[in-house]
């Protein structure tokens, strides 16, 4: 049974939502069919000097169109996520997934909580909790997908310069709402996960973390994107999960972060 | 199909066509099954495999470069008892060829893993000793022709199947090194390895990869590879596996005509999972272009201008 | 222009900045005059004179490769003393300085040209024991370390002016290269020089280049000349000028992160004329961004992650 | 005084006027008012995986508005001539020239012989050319050009199958045609170009050829592109002129073909 498709996706739309953050609509034949929240996809460069694919996450998965909606932010100057950023409707580019485990949906009340362009993939997991649920968004100052968000849950969220919601981070939102829940759901720079488990565990919640690191065949088979774990993995009972198969989302007590 | 003969024959095993993938790239072939009709391929060649589970380099083990990529996994795998217990019997419900790649920090840790090998139902062996990203065993044996010779021989002692040495191309000459292996025994040479390279984040002032640096694999390297093939093929009288940077079947089709009764597909299989099958395809096209009938009238048939 | 100091100093000799030209690829500067302004380089290496006219290979002599290209000129020159009366007078005429690039079949051709130069007014000499493409001399000299000692220490005796030694990339340990042209007593290292590749037309079935090898050059290398860098600055004491598929100012920057003093531009010359001034902006732009205040805070500047 | 000029053109049409022939013409800013005929320019493709540039010949010059007509094979699936037979009037294809020297003018009665690919900058030369002249044209089977030079001057033709013109090649159909001229301007496969040194010998003409070699700088630097020269060549003073600066027009009598 094949679970993952390699396909020309089509672009159906692309706009800037914010500095460097495009989000973009593609058409797929297979993969939003089979898609959840919380897995990837890899995106390939037109351009033979980037070979690599780039994993981006599901922002939005369209079952019954077919269509997949992906948030990603520009690297920088001649980057494949430029070259992305700038295809426009009718554009082709080649997709594989979709990919990683994804989250498992629970009925705990949950916060969901995304940090920067780990914001993304928390808004299709919104969609799909069927269950009490928060989410918390921390960006650096620019917001974006807040209407998206706040159209599904309730949502709160922080800026590093105060300039909405909690100054700070998304922990100092949440402990500024006094608000309280029995799942963390996150994705985000490494620091933010490592502080979410920290909470997660002095506060005896369960905490799942999608995590990144840099990939090159994006189904397991390379061994570049592994995290250390608690248990022996799989593959290679060395401790060492690999992050696009087994991950992107491990519970947090089960990953050195 | 009929029409042409596509199999080769590498010191007595018959592959039905040359293609097989680069070790590494392809784990024990089970992630590329949804992607890639296995028994469509001449032979899998595994992720190396040492005496014990080695749990590889810190991250980032990656790094993209100009038309190619370095890695420095470490040679993270599960060492050969569960090798033996789970991949053999996967790889074994395809109809093609099993060319294990063994690894080892020291001449016992590879004749360890050849000796583990040598009842189980396994076609050929690559001996790995030119992984340019572990300290200990590795490139050390692959770049001194002394050694080269000794662990070849070593090997050939205890080996039940045809064994492949793995060429490192980090090395002023490469063909010492193939009449090294030659001297020693060897059945077959693979070649080449990663070249060793580096890239550094200049925003950030640090190398990406954690090992500092890792083998550069891709479409770049592709002219040394087949420049050492061809070196190597008129050095030695040793069947070739060529490698390095093989993304298409035009790039194989150089290699073979450089000297290389096989080639392998590594790096490629991240860029698109289905090149292999890509590549077999386009052999036989170009085979039917130029009426020829059998693969191995193309093998080290680049002549003068 | 003045908030940033970009010159930097090799071995007594101060350029205005750090980017110049790899030998071979600039001519003597006058072609590519016309689109770029010589006075903006920190140096124009020129390419390789020898102690008479050399006529270069048969043609084809370069092919392109992903990321590349492969040469095979074979140091056409016009010999040292028209090079002395033609193109040295055209390059005075520039605010830069001249290093000359100085080949030979025998190390009496090598010291033929340097004391012929003795008393010319050019500031450098780059001594070329690299060149794949020259059947005696070049490579031979500087794939062996003993060799490279002996050259280097006979150079030096009569240089009149700080010698450079440019290194093969086509060995198994650079550093030890390095360290043999130190202890000869060379004042700077430049590396690396091209990597030996082949290419194959597969239609006709022949070698594309008249030479079959050729020096391969470009993007796809850099990766490679980065670690070399690296590894050598860590081997030696003396000055780098880094080179090998430097297109863009990151390029350069990555170059003297990873050790050199000074950076070439090769290949990328070809593919876009003003290439050097470019990288010329790039890294002033750089060191604005980072507040960079002087070009030097930035040789070997790369650090552990 | 920059003769040469690096410029971002533009496609103004492009069409394909025969099997893998192509018909483009391009906007330039100062190159087609410095061009003549028998020079090339230098294309560079778009492709970071391609990096040196295809030097074409000019097929047309059109000085006042700016364009020029060049007239190209495309070598093969995935060349650089490949990419550039699908650009589309608007696209922009970075150039540099003009490069080489060009056809010297002359007034004597002239053959303007092509040979497949090597057609096309006789066409410019043909509407140059003030006085008595005749184009003589080999094709394998298919024409192209035709209607242009016929429209500029006399014409005859060569095919291989015999399929138009004179069955053979470019020397026959003079013979058939009992023609006669003083100079002989050429430009097509080598050993065409060797027929013709050998033919205007036997027949005291003067002949120029215009030449081919894998380039590239383009502009004399690199000397990649050198001939065998009967005289010393300036640069190196070794026989071997470079046909991207000296040439690609030459004098038949100074090169070895």
């Amino acid at each position: 049974m094949a679970t993952k498709f390699e396909e020309m996706a089509v672009v159906v739309s692309q706009k800037e939502i914010a500095t460097d953050i495009y989000d973009l609509t593609i058409q797929t034949k297979d993969i939003a069919a089979n898609a959840k929240a919380g897995q990837f996809i890899s995106l390939y460069c037109n351009d033979g000097t980037k070979l690599l694919p780039r994993p981006i996450s599901l922002c939005g998965i369209d079952r019954e169109a077919g269509t997949l909606r992906l948030v990603y932010r520009v690297t920088g100057e001649k980057t494949g996520t430029e070259q992305f950023s700038k295809c426009k409707a009718g554009d082709e580019i080649r997709v594989l997934g979709p990919l990683g485990n994804g989250f498992e949906l629970g009925d705990k009340k949950a916060f969901l909580i995304g940090g920067g362009i780990g914001i993304p993939p928390m808004l299709q997991l919104a969609k799909e909790l069927n269950c009490e649920k928060t989410a918390v968004l921390g960006y650096r100052n620019e917001l974006f997908l807040l209407e998206d968000f706040e159209a599904v849950c309730d949502t709160m969220i922080a800026t590093e310069d105060g300039s909405a919601g909690t100054k700070g981070n998304v922990i100092d939102a949440i402990k500024a709402n006094g608000a309280k829940a029995d799942v963390i759901y996150a994705c985000g720079p490494t620091p933010m996960l490592r502080a979410l488990k920290a909470y997660a565990e002095e506060n005896d919640m369960e905490c799942y973390v999608s995590m990144e690191e840099r990939m090159a065949c994006g189904i397991g088979a390379c061994l570049a994107c592994v995290c250390k774990t608690k248990e022996k993995d799989h593959h290679t009972n060395v401790n060492n999960k690999r992050i696009c198969k087994e991950g992107p989302v491990f519970n947090a007590k089960e990953v050195e972060l | 199909m009929s029409d042409i003969k596509t199999s080769v024959n590498l010191c007595g095993v018959e592959l039905k066509n040359p293609v097989m993938v680069a070790s590494g790239t392809f784990g024990s072939g089970e992630e590329y099954s949804e992607f890639v009709d296995l028994n469509r391929l001449g032979a899998v060649v595994t992720k190396g495999v040492a005496n014990i589970p080695w749990p590889g380099n810190p991250t980032p083990r990656v790094a993209e470069v100009y038309g190619g990529m370095l890695n420095a996994v470490g040679l993270q795998n599960p060492g050969i008892d569960v090798f033996c217990n789970r991949d053999i019997p996967f790889l074994k419900n395809y109809d093609t060829k099993i060319i294990v790649n063994v690894c080892g920090k020291s001449t016992s840790d590879y004749l360890e893993v050849v000796e583990r090998l040598a009842d189980e139902p396994v076609d050929m062996l690559e001996i790995n000793i030119s992984c340019p990203n572990v300290k200990e065993g590795g490139i050390a044996f692959g770049q001194d022709p002394k050694l080269v010779e000794q662990i070849t021989s070593d090997i050939k002692k205890i080996a039940k199947q045809p064994v492949i040495m793995k060429l490192s191309p980090n090395v002023t000459d490469i063909t010492e090194m193939a009449r090294a292996a030659e001297a020693g025994g060897a059945d077959c040479l693979s070649l080449i390895n990663t070249l060793t390279g580096m890239k550094i984040d200049i925003d950030r002032r640090t190398f990406v990869l954690a090992n500092k640096t890792g083998g550069m694999s891709g479409p770049a390297i592709h002219p040394i590879a087949v420049r050492m093939v061809y070196q190597t093929a008129q050095a030695v009288k040793l069947p070739l596996i060529g490698m390095g940077g093989i993304a298409t079947a035009e790039d194989a089709i150089e290699m073979i005509l450089a000297g290389a009764t096989a080639v392998s597909v590594g790096t490629a299989n991240f860029v698109d999972p289905r090149t292999t099958i890509k590549v077999v395809e386009g052999i036989e096209a170009y085979m039917r272009k130029y009426g020829v009938k059998d693969i191995n009238e193309l093998v080290g048939a680049v002549h003068e201008r």
